[in-house]
């Protein structure tokens, strides 16, 4: 492991550490009230997360799915800007209009959330379309739930994308329930690669706890789409620590070997003890560090005003106005 | 009687359709062991087994053509599309095979499924958890649309779904599921296609659904205290839905506010108020007045969301309006 | 100025926009080299390549998915649907993408897209291809419906369209692809929601659009020899559609009779009707009469179909029912 | 080849001529004006078609797709109710309400075509498990154009079939092109079985026009899936004769190749010849035959009645009557 590794490897813990951070905090202003409507968390999947945040430009794209408040983060959105739109406030990446499930930034790449799962899967055609019409060599990556692979989408997305080799990543985050589903009980497989290679479409699976492992093979697809030879498919098995609203429904086995064993956090701060990247006090440092800023972030959002209320009348039609009464 | 919620008073329904008909079995996603997003088909499963309760992939097209399908065969199945906005992903199912399956194969076929789901607005919920869809389908010819105001309803309308040869779409309002009142623990059925008069009144009429009909006696009982006496109807059936309750009661008042929770442009609202003004033309004093949502999108935040949505304060200003001279 | 079809003035539309601006691409099923199932494309696959003509395979959720995404990225595209009855399954990728992106997402991306598509019966096209669709539309804020009536407003209003920032559904009636007329070989375009007075009259408002309104046209013929005089108001744009010239000439005429050729319940035809009754209560001389299609989905057979279609002669008889007392 | 085989195969040559002179007769009447609509004709595909009629039984059940008329006549349809229907009469099948494309008849297990392409490979889904559930062995073959494979309703089915292992035999009639459109340039491949066998579904490609091959291929499908086994895939590689409306638009080469070497009814035709089962006398006797039936068909839909102007409005409903005006 040379010089830059060990920098880039800081790094992404760090951010790792900033997707946890942010989810806790969000899940503690959620159960206080701060957050409306519904809250989806990417606590677990902190991993291949950043692995894909460091795989990707600012010139490239990607629509995040309902456990992606993390990504929009480390794709260059100020974090309070995200805080803000997940608590409703003004100061929200989108003014408060979209929450949690619709924080999109175009000058970061994102392409914002569908909250109808998968929908998005054939809207990223056209994002790649429209760039490789232009002549850009930019990627826009998709997030899909391995749930999300029931959707008839997943198949007009993948054969168009093969047909026109379009510059698309599809991160398939298989997290092995769809809600209280297991994937493997309402699939035909559940090693949802299988599905993508059909398409001839280069397809892999890669354990999406293991940071590296998922940097690498996400390196390995940009590069390939990059180089002009059309999509790639990469599914990071992983696993949320969300269970559902009335609790944990998972073996408990389970759920004790993801978070005691195999917690991609604990996993990359053994990696970097053990490889003497840092020490367990530079370790704590940016841990608290990150704390602290994410605390910054949820006051920055508390103290924010609520939107003007002409926002809920603006942006229906580009240059009509709609009727306020 | 047993003080139930609406979730418990459709669980119910539920548990007794299948008691007493084999063929009625549930499909849907997490509607298992989970018993649904809402609760509302906890406990089937244990009951009825994984046959007859059965946890779906996340494809909807594939959960009501698998329905149609089934009941092309003689089944009776009640698919759960989790929240009515994901419609549009199955609206082809619907619209053009479940719709016109008796229809365009001249009766041979009967296309007797029931279609749950939550919709409703004004928790949050954002623009693809929360809109009312009612209006997306008013055009359909063969589809029925069933949409419940009460715990007492919501049972009694279900079985009744389950027991009616046609496809129906029974809508759910997310802001009821919680209310409570007396409901029979004994089976029961509440007609389709017949509207009910919940509070009688002289001066005008409001006609309203679901959470909106809550809405709407709220504010007859703010007006009463004004001295305007105001009836109120909940449709309960929104397609084909019940002229002669609203024309009869519109010919009495001689006025008419029509209050829906969808944009105003096109929904079930143009609907009624285009046949209450058609159709009882001669007796109102005022133009029919409606209090519906405005040309948006649904908005996350709450307060952005609540000055889109209808309230009392809008019906009761409707209905002033109505009052004063043309 | 040329005659043209209809199919010719849009081609022209999309030649023109084509040459314009190179952002402006084709993308459907056989809109290639076949130049499309009713030759709307011709020729701009020799002219404009591969690239930008794209045939693409029966994937309508991808056709619209792409256009909605290239839009994001400031293309212009204009997607083809063969025929609107299929945009059941693309109902998605419209009414929760396409209408909504630009809103939810706070103005920061827009979704400029033109779907063209082939409506409307009287041919024999059954169930799945004779559908007028604009109903199942009506009550999604941030779309526009356009829907051309003449080669003239086709030509201009395409043109218009593929300018115009907004999602817009473009409906080209398959009755009128062959009617002819004349057209300027140069760029124009024709004003979006902005309705047109095909005939003055004073007598009674004919509010119609696409195939209905040549109907209207030739009944206000007959009418006219009858003594009446019938003002025939052609839509053009139908979502949302232009209050004010309806509203203006009911003002006038004091009657109305709105004529669609989709089913009654909860069409446009609702819509119309419900805003005229309420805006023009007291011009209204007697109460606003519809002609539409019967609630039934369109049988093939030709004499079948027939009896369910709005015709001239119900037109006529529908405007007479406007002028008894009420 | 034994007895039974031979009388078999003179059995099925009689049926591929059936579906040729019925669609042939078709093609002259919607000429003549005869047929409203729209038209699209099986010829070409004769093989294929009398290779699934031959393998499912009457208590099966399938959905034709626009190419069928001959399978639903095949399927046990009187002929002239089928040509009645495509007349618009009131002695169709379903009183000429439906067409050519909305054919069914339920007490031979057709469950009519729906016209918004692949939409019915869901609707099959719901066939396979009711009779599932009701403890039928019955099967249910879904039509499937090269073109049709594009939309989304394909994984959605074939995933929910393969997980639930539903009785569904998929034909996927790959005749090369959607209309105008080559299938390998609209697919991520030509071949449509590798799609399939991504679901883990047995999943074959056979020469279509090739009577004993797709017959063969076809039932041990049908006899795999009747075993309980779940769903089975069968891809037959064929070619249509119908070009477009505006006329022939592909490679005169392969027009001829179809049309003078690899013609079904001439195959099968050579192959009765040269294994001695029947002599050109017999054969012909067959075809003279065959095309008299289907001139009485032809007559029997010209002089039916109109339909009764009560089916207008008949069935929207079931128990409620629609306003007549
Ligand atoms: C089309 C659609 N169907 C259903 C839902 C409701 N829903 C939201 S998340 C979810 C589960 C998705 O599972 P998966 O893709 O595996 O994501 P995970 O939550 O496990 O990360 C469901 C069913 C939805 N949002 N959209
Ligand atoms: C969903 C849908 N999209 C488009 C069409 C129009 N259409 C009818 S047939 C056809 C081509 C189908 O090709 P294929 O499945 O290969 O069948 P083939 O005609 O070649 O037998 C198309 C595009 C349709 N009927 N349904
Ligand atoms: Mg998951
Ligand atoms: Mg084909």
């Amino acid at each position: 492991m040379g010089e830059i590794e060990t920098g880039k490897i800081l790094a992404m813990y760090r951010d790792m550490c900033i997707i946890r951070s942010f989810e806790f905090a969000l899940e503690r202003e959620f159960k206080k009230g701060n957050v409306p409507g519904m809250l989806h968390t990417g606590v677990g999947q902190e991993a291949l997360l950043t692995a894909i945040a460091h795989s990707i430009r600012k010139s490239d794209g990607f629509f995040p799915d309902h456990r992606c408040h993390g990504l929009l983060v480390l794709a260059g959105t100020p974090g309070e800007k995200i805080m803000a739109e997940l608590f409703g406030k003004a100061t929200g990446v989108c003014s408060g209009k979209g929450g949690s499930l619709h924080s999109a930034d175009p000058s970061v790449g994102n392409f914002g959330d569908n909250a109808v799962e998968g929908s998005f899967m054939v809207t990223a055609l056209g994002v790649g379309l429209g760039w490789k019409m232009q002549g850009k060599d930019s990627v826009v990556a998709v997030m899909v739930g391995d749930g999300t692979s029931g959707r008839g989408e997943w198949h007009e997305s993948l054969n168009l994308a093969a047909t026109w080799k379009l510059p698309i990543l599809y991160c398939c985050v298989n997290n092995g329930y769809a809600i209280s589903t297991p994937v493997g009980e309402s699939h035909a497989t559940a090693d949802l690669y299988e599905f993508a290679k059909a398409y001839k479409i280069p397809s892999v699976q890669v354990d999406g706890n293991d940071l590296l492992a998922a940097y690498e093979a996400t390196q390995k697809a940009v590069a390939h789409i990059r180089a002009g030879n059309g999509p790639y498919f990469v599914e990071y098995k992983t696993w949320r620590w969300q269970g559902l609203f009335s609790g944990e429904f998972r073996p408990p086995e389970e759920v004790r070997y993801y978070k005691e064993e195999h917690d991609p956090i604990q996993m990359t701060r053994k990696l970097i003890l053990d490889k003497n990247i840092a020490d367990e006090a530079h370790l704590t440092k940016i841990e608290q560090e990150v704390n602290a800023r994410i605390e910054d972030w949820v006051n920055f959002a508390m103290q924010s005003p609520l939107p003007n209320p002409e926002k809920a009348t603006a942006n229906v039609y580009v240059g009509w106005e709609v009727e306020k009464a | 009687m047993k003080k139930m919620t609406m979730v418990q008073a459709l669980n119910d329904a539920l548990h007794i359709a299948m008691e007493e008909n084999e063929r009625v079995f549930v499909l849907g996603e997490d509607v298992g062991k989970m018993g649904g997003d809402f609760g509302v088909t906890r406990g089937l499963y244990e009951k009825f087994g994984a046959e007859r309760v059965r946890d779906t992939p996340l494809s909807e097209a594939a959960i009501i053509g698998t329905a149609v399908g089934a009941a092309m065969v003689g089944m009776r199945p009640v698919a759960e599309i989790m929240f009515a906005d994901f419609l549009t992903t199955c609206y082809d199912q619907i619209v053009n095979n479940a719709a016109k399956v008796h229809y365009m194969f001249d009766g041979q076929f009967k296309s007797s499924i029931v279609i749950r789901t939550a919709c409703g607005a004004g928790f949050g919920g954002g623009p693809h958890h929360s809109q009312s869809v009612e209006g997306w389908f008013m055009n359909v010819p063969g589809l029925v649309i069933v949409a419940p105001s009460t715990p007492y309803d919501a049972k009694g309308l279900l079985i009744a779904s389950i027991e009616n040869d046609n496809p129906i779409l029974f809508l759910e309002h997310k802001a009821l599921y919680r209310i409570k009142e007396d409901v029979p623990e004994e089976k029961y059925t509440v007609p389709i296609r017949k509207a009910k008069i919940g509070r009688e009144g002289k001066d005008v009429t409001i006609v309203a659904s679901m959470w909106m009909y809550h809405l709407a006696l709220n504010a007859a009982e703010d007006l009463a205290s004004e001295g305007i006496s105001a009836e109120v109807i909940d449709l309960r059936t929104l397609r084909p839905w019940d002229h002669e309750t609203v024309l009869e009661s519109v010919a009495r008042t001689g006025r008419a506010v029509v209050v829906n929770e969808a944009p105003k442009i096109g929904g079930l609202s143009a609907d009624i108020s285009a046949v209450i003004s058609e159709e009882a033309f001669s007796f109102l004093k005022s133009p029919v007045q409606r209090v519906a949502a405005l040309d948006t999108p649904i908005p996350f935040s709450l307060i952005l969301e609540k000055l889109i949505l209808p309230d009392k304060e809008k019906i009761i200003s409707a209905v002033h309006k109505t009052l004063k001279k043309a």
